[in-house]
């Protein structure tokens, strides 16, 4: 234990102050309830990065669970970690307010509880130690800053016409999203219509079936936004197969498929967000926390704009 | 004929026996691979067990009304859906602005009226149009999901009343309120299925409808009842559920259909109907729930739940048919 | 009358029968007459490949065979029509003709494809012969009377030219005009050459249609009678159990 | 007289309803859109319901022979991402072969259940859907799969290519129903399977081997999946693993929509194309009205409903159910 201690004092402060708490209290057990793993490779990418954290800090042991998307399941997971005695508990909540209560519960028995990568409803904070993700809204608006600086660009910011593929209907991510963008639109740029809004359910094969729709529908599309890299390549597929070109493709989540499609000049531009990070920030968070340290509610970490002119600064994402 | 009861024990307790063998191999497993320090047949652990049940578990038991009827309900996910959003948004009307608490009681009845009333739609199609249950239920999980998403288009619908939270969360003679709800609804529809007329007409249909109908059982009215049944307890298990989280997305309940029927089949309730027992549901129930609960107890992840949760359903078919198996001179057909 | 068709030696089957042994020659008719659940229906499936006996051996022409599904029993000419007509017998939804090509519908190929030619000419020719009263080919099955459904089952053994044609209660169910065409059809074939087994629970019937009756009691044969020693008592004797002898 | 020519009418309807319906919602969808008889749209949509398409064409097999098969929309992800996860790995000459091979070695343990060991088959591909949803993840590590070269290969020609000026999918579509068809209506094993399903029992008593007839369909429904997933890994040449998931539900309402019975021995290909074709253009007459995606939801409802019930009630010549 003392030589560990040492080892770990020379390494980083945060670890440190971990290795503080394991002295007092043995490692300290962090439960992590996931949304759903399976669905997407950014929730994948998100898991491994979180057990490699884990695993590379000594002080720490994780129980990772995944609710499957299911909040009753996810309910159950929380209550299962509170009955197992876990120091702290990290939740994606599958449902931004059916939580609340399950998350009221731990705090009751005064485990704390960080909240990651998509917040609870507001009447939960005060449950809640720390949210650490993105900022779904802010995301939404950089998306549709993209967009419109890039309508100016083009000179038809005066005309252009855009549709939306929103993500899993139901899903505060997909909502916080379409919210961001449709909000911010209209002030960047007032003259761009949003013609049609249809959920794609972060699918790429569905958004594929709703843009080819959307393009028999529509003659004329300048711009479309979709609530992640996977739908939005779905919709460039369409687009493709379907000989129009010219259209404009803002996403959010940067997959690997989206970054290559940028690459390949087919793709306008994207956000940033890292599995990896995310999955480390939230896992710092209750660390943090358990330590006693000050930690901001709001916890976001950075997830800058993504285009074709500034891609060379971003690593291709792994996901 | 020593064989035949041994084979008959194990047919009636297989469930029970296939429990007893999931305490074991978690706890022992649990000893290995969990980081948890309590041990996993805790006593809280398993009164927590019985009170997760309870969302599938109080569906299960009408799904098993309805297979022992010889009949299926796809619909039942769509139909909790539904009962959750009517029981959250009606405490937020108008009209029982003035009611205070009382409301809750109010929208606890409007959410069973709607769930026994789209059960009963379901039943009453099953019944005048003489379309198979399969495909009326296939076709209403799509309708009644589409009457969830016309509600609130994609948005969750939430009311978080902590005094419902309050209710649900209490725990009285140390067992949560879903619980009384599981054992509550357990013990009623087995009293319906082993004590009343109704019950014994079920079974009798599902077991051969030409003869029930031969013996003058009025096959349609007890099929529609039992829709309705059904349509009833998956609101009350929304009721009961939605009650503490307060808030419901428009595609909670999807894939319960696959759950309950798990639940039910492992339970030894006959998918061609005429056979099956709540009691047994209620082992299946609570199979499934240990499963899934000691495999999150030991880390493993969502792929080998999938895995293994789809192969025990086949296993048990499988062990169910050896169990049955006819001797070498019965007729193969 | 001709040779040896069909030989049971000592034939059981776990609790159905015990120790059946008869014979059938060609151009013969036995009847089997029994109580119901004395264990004829039981032989029949056995001697169709549908249930494996315990002991004993089948002869087929002096040949012993073992039969191991009705794809067996067909392929050495062996013939059941059963006794669930609507539930063994036919698949009610499906037209005349294929009901009645379906053993062979393997063989009447054309390339890869069904001859259909083949199919309607075997249709039209048992349709005469047997006198089958339906508006065409295409009619479903389900739609004909009791009398022409039995006579499409017949007429689907007949098509394959089997040696033993076994025909379980063939008259249950169906009017009187078309029962005593079934009996002559029945005799008729006999004549022809074949050997007929007929298994019923009506006395008149087996009297009226077999050269040899077989009787039996709970699985178990009691006696074998010749058409001139058989009499309705000493007959419904032996199928309660009473042993002749004893009787007498 | 009057009876009869009614009755003609009512077998007219029973046989040719689903035609009828049709062609009535062609007219409806025309009506309220003009674009949507527009040749491209149609296009779209035949091209998009390919792949429903050619897994309805093995579930018509399956039904037809009295059984069921939930399992196709977990097979069809597995395939997908087998496919694409071993083009980089051997190369798509084998990978095709490969994948085909896995996933009919699936639809072979199914049919060995279902067929050889008579078990329920609404349970075993109830379980199967949720094992090779597993299966699936385990293979992936829950990642999605894209091919890294999509310059670079061929493979993209089953999902996106075209010849004579007809996308390549549409090809296979058309292809396979019509081989397919055939198999089914005219070869012995055709009427072994509506044999089988129409009444086993009988079909048994007549020398067909049923466990036999059934492992076939669940072969030929694997192999029509495996294709799905070709088509879908070459058209996307990248995919999640939740493609295909909830698809078994829809490709039993287009097969159920163009006619077969549940109970089985009924139903041609002829008229699962037509289901196939009526959901994809429910699906885009809805999508081109501008209405919601519930509303597609609540329509496919009715429409499933009321096609199988006039179904019924023409077959049996009463339009309610006689159950009292």
């Amino acid at each position: 234990m003392k030589i560990r201690t040492i080892l770990a004092a020379s390494t980083a402060t945060t670890v440190l102050a971990g290795a503080a708490f394991a002295e007092a209290h043995g490692p300290m057990t962090i439960g992590i309830t996931q949304n759903n793993v399976g669905v997407d490779s950014y929730q994948t990418t998100y898991e491994q990065a979180f057990i490699a954290a884990a695993e590379a800090n000594d002080d720490v042991d994780v129980v990772v669970l995944d609710a499957g998307g299911d909040v009753a399941r996810q309910i159950a997971q929380v209550e299962d970690l509170i009955q197992q005695g876990v120091d702290s508990i990290i939740i994606w909540p599958t449902n931004g307010e059916a939580v609340i209560p399950a998350v009221r519960k731990a705090s009751q028995e005064d485990i704390p509880v960080i909240v990651t990568n998509s917040n609870i409803a507001e009447q939960g904070f005060d449950f809640v130690a720390s949210f650490s993700g993105p900022d779904n809204i802010t995301q939404g608006s950089r998306s549709a800053e993209i967009m419109c600086d890039k309508f100016k660009d083009m000179g038809i910011a005066e005309e252009a016409r855009v549709v939306q593929i929103s993500g899993q209907p139901g899903y505060t991510t997909a909502i916080e999203r379409a919210k961001g963008f449709e909000d911010r639109l209209p002030e960047v740029c007032p003259d761009v219509t949003l013609v049609e809004t249809q959920p794609g359910d972060w699918n790429r094969e569905k958004s594929q079936q709703v843009m080819e729709a959307f393009l028999t529908k529509y003659d004329d599309i300048d711009g479309v936004y979709s609530g992640d890299d996977n739908m939005g390549v779905g919709a460039l597929n369409a687009a493709r197969a379907a000989g129009r070109e010219g259209i404009i493709f803002v996403g959010a989540t940067n997959f690997s498929v989206g970054y290559e499609a940028m690459e390949a000049g087919d793709y306008w531009g994207s956000i940033y967000q890292s599995p990896v990070d995310d999955a480390e920030a939230a896992l710092q968070t209750a660390i943090d926390v358990l330590n006693g340290e000050d930690v901001p509610f709001l916890n976001y970490f950075d997830t800058p704009k993504i285009t074709q002119d500034n891609m060379g600064d971003f690593t291709k994402p792994v996901f | 004929m020593k064989t035949g009861a041994l084979s008959e024990a194990l047919k009636k307790g297989g469930i029970w026996g296939f429990i007893v063998l999931e305490l074991i191999f978690f706890s022992v497993a649990g000893q290995f691979l969990s980081l948890s320090n309590s041990a996993f047949m805790d006593l809280d652990n398993m009164l927590l067990l019985l009170k997760q049940s309870a969302p599938i578990g109080i569906i299960a038991m009408g799904m098993t009304m309805v297979m022992i009827n010889g009949n299926i309900d796809l619909s039942v996910g769509a139909t909790y859906a539904i009962a959750a959003i009517v029981l959250l948004d009606s405490m937020t009307w108008p009209i029982f602005a003035g009611l205070g608490d009382w409301v809750i009681l109010m929208s606890w009845t409007l959410a069973l009226l709607v769930g026994t009333a789209l059960g009963a739609l379901n039943g009453l199609i099953v019944w005048k149009t003489g379309v198979d249950a399969f495909i009326v239920t296939l076709g209403s999980m799509l309708g009644f999901r589409g009457l969830v998403f016309m509600f609130n288009g994609e948005n969750p619908t939430s009311n978080l009343n902590w005094t419902l939270v309050d209710f649900a969360e209490a725990e009285v003679l140390g067992l949560a309120t879903a619980t009384w709800f599981l054992l509550a609804v357990t013990l009623v529809v087995w009293f319906i299925m082993t004590r009343t007329v109704h019950g014994r007409n079920a079974y009798a249909i599902g077991d051969n409808r030409e003869a029930a109908v031969n013996a003058g059982i009025r096959v349609g009215p007890h099929m529609m009842i039992n829709f309705a049944i059904i349509g009833f307890l998956a609101a009350l298990s929304a009721v009961v559920f939605y009650s503490e989280s307060g808030s419901v997305n428009p595609n909670d309940g999807q894939l319960f259909e696959l759950w309950v029927i798990t639940a039910v089949v492992l339970g030894g309730t006959k998918i061609t109907g005429g056979a099956g027992s709540p009691i047994g549901t209620f082992g299946g129930v609570i199979a499934i729930q240990l499963l899934r609960k000691g495999l999150g107890h030991i880390g493993a992840d969502t792929s080998t739940v999938n895995l293994v949760i789809g192969l025990i359903l086949i296993a048990v078919l499988f062990i169910d048919r050896q169990l049955n198996v006819k001797g070498k001179q019965e007729l193969r057909i | 009358m001709g040779d040896i068709a069909l030989e049971v030696r000592g034939l059981s089957c776990g609790k159905n029968f015990t120790d059946i042994s008869f014979h059938v020659r060609r151009g013969e008719v036995l009847g089997f007459y029994g109580l119901v659940g004395a264990g004829r229906t039981e032989i029949a499936e056995t001697l169709f490949g549908l249930r494996d006996p315990s002991a004993g051996e089948i002869l087929l022409d002096g040949e012993s065979v073992r039969i191991g599904s009705p794809a067996d029993a067909i392929a050495r000419g062996i013939s059941l029509v059963p006794e669930d007509r609507k539930g063994q017998g036919l698949v009610l939804g499906m037209n005349c003709r294929d009901n009645m090509t379906l053993p062979q519908v393997d063989k009447m190929r054309s390339g890869p494809f069904i001859a259909q030619g083949t199919e309607i000419e075997i249709f039209d020719k048992y349709k005469d012969q047997l006198d089958i009263r339906t508006p065409g080919w295409r009619q479903q099955v389900g739609n004909l009377s009791g009398g022409n459904q039995q006579k499409i089952v017949i007429g689907k053994w007949l098509s394959m030219h089997p040696t033993v044609l076994i025909v379980d209660e063939p008259t249950r169910g169906i009017d009187v005009g078309s029962k005593s065409e079934i009996h002559r059809l029945l005799r008729g074939l006999a004549a022809e050459g074949y050997a007929v087994i007929v298994i019923s629970s009506e006395m008149p019937e087996v009297l009226h249609v077999a050269d040899r009756i077989v009787a039996m009691y709970s699985g178990r044969i009691m006696r074998t009678f010749t058409s001139e020693e058989v009499t309705e008592d000493n007959l419904i004797q032996a199928i309660s159990g009473i042993k002749a002898e004893a009787a007498a | 007289m009057a009876t009869l020519t009614k009755q003609e009418i009512g077998t007219v309807l029973a046989k040719q309803g689903i035609l009828i319906a049709f062609a009535l919602f062609m007219i409806g969808f025309t009506l309220a859109n003009a674009k949507f008889l527009s040749p491209d749209n149609l296009f779209s949509v035949v091209r998009s319901s390919t792949i429903l398409g050619v897994m309805a064409l093995g579930v018509t097999f399956v039904v037809i022979s009295g059984n069921l098969d939930l399992s196709v929309g977990s097979m069809m992800s597995f395939s997908t991402i087998v496919v694409l996860d071993l083009h980089d790995k051997i190369g798509p000459l084998l990978a095709i072969p490969a994948m085909f091979a896995m996933t009919m070695a699936l639809g072979a343990m199914i049919g060995f259940l279902v067929g050889y060991l008579k078990l329920n088959s609404l349970i075993v591909t109830l379980g199967m859907l949720s094992a090779i949803h597993g299966l699936t993840l385990t293979y992936s590590g829950g990642k999605n799969m894209d091919i890294d070269n999509k310059d670079g290969t061929w493979f993209d020609v089953f999902g996106q290519g075209s010849a004579l000026g007809i996308p390549v999918p549409i090809l296979i579509f058309i292809a396979l129903a019509a081989l397919l068809g055939l198999l089914l209506a005219k070869t012995p094993f055709g009427r072994k399977v509506y044999a089988v399903g129409g009444n086993g029992t009988a079909a048994t008593f007549s020398g067909i081997h049923r466990a036999r007839t059934v492992f076939a369909c669940y072969i030929i429904s694997a192999f029509c999946v495996a294709t799905a997933g070709l088509i879908q890994a070459s058209r996307s040449m990248g995919s999640q693993n939740t493609v295909g998931q909830g698809m078994e539900l829809e490709v039993l309402a287009a097969v159920i929509l163009g006619g077969a019975s549940l109970m089985g021995g009924s139903g041609t290909i002829f008229k699962t194309v037509i289901g196939v074709l009526i959901l994809g253009f429910i699906q885009n007459g809805l999508l081109l009205m501008g209405l919601q995606f519930y509303v597609q939801f609540i329509v496919t409802w009715i429409i499933i409903i009321l096609a199988v019930w006039l179904d019924i009630a023409a077959k049996r010549g009463r339009l309610w159910s006689p159950i009292a």
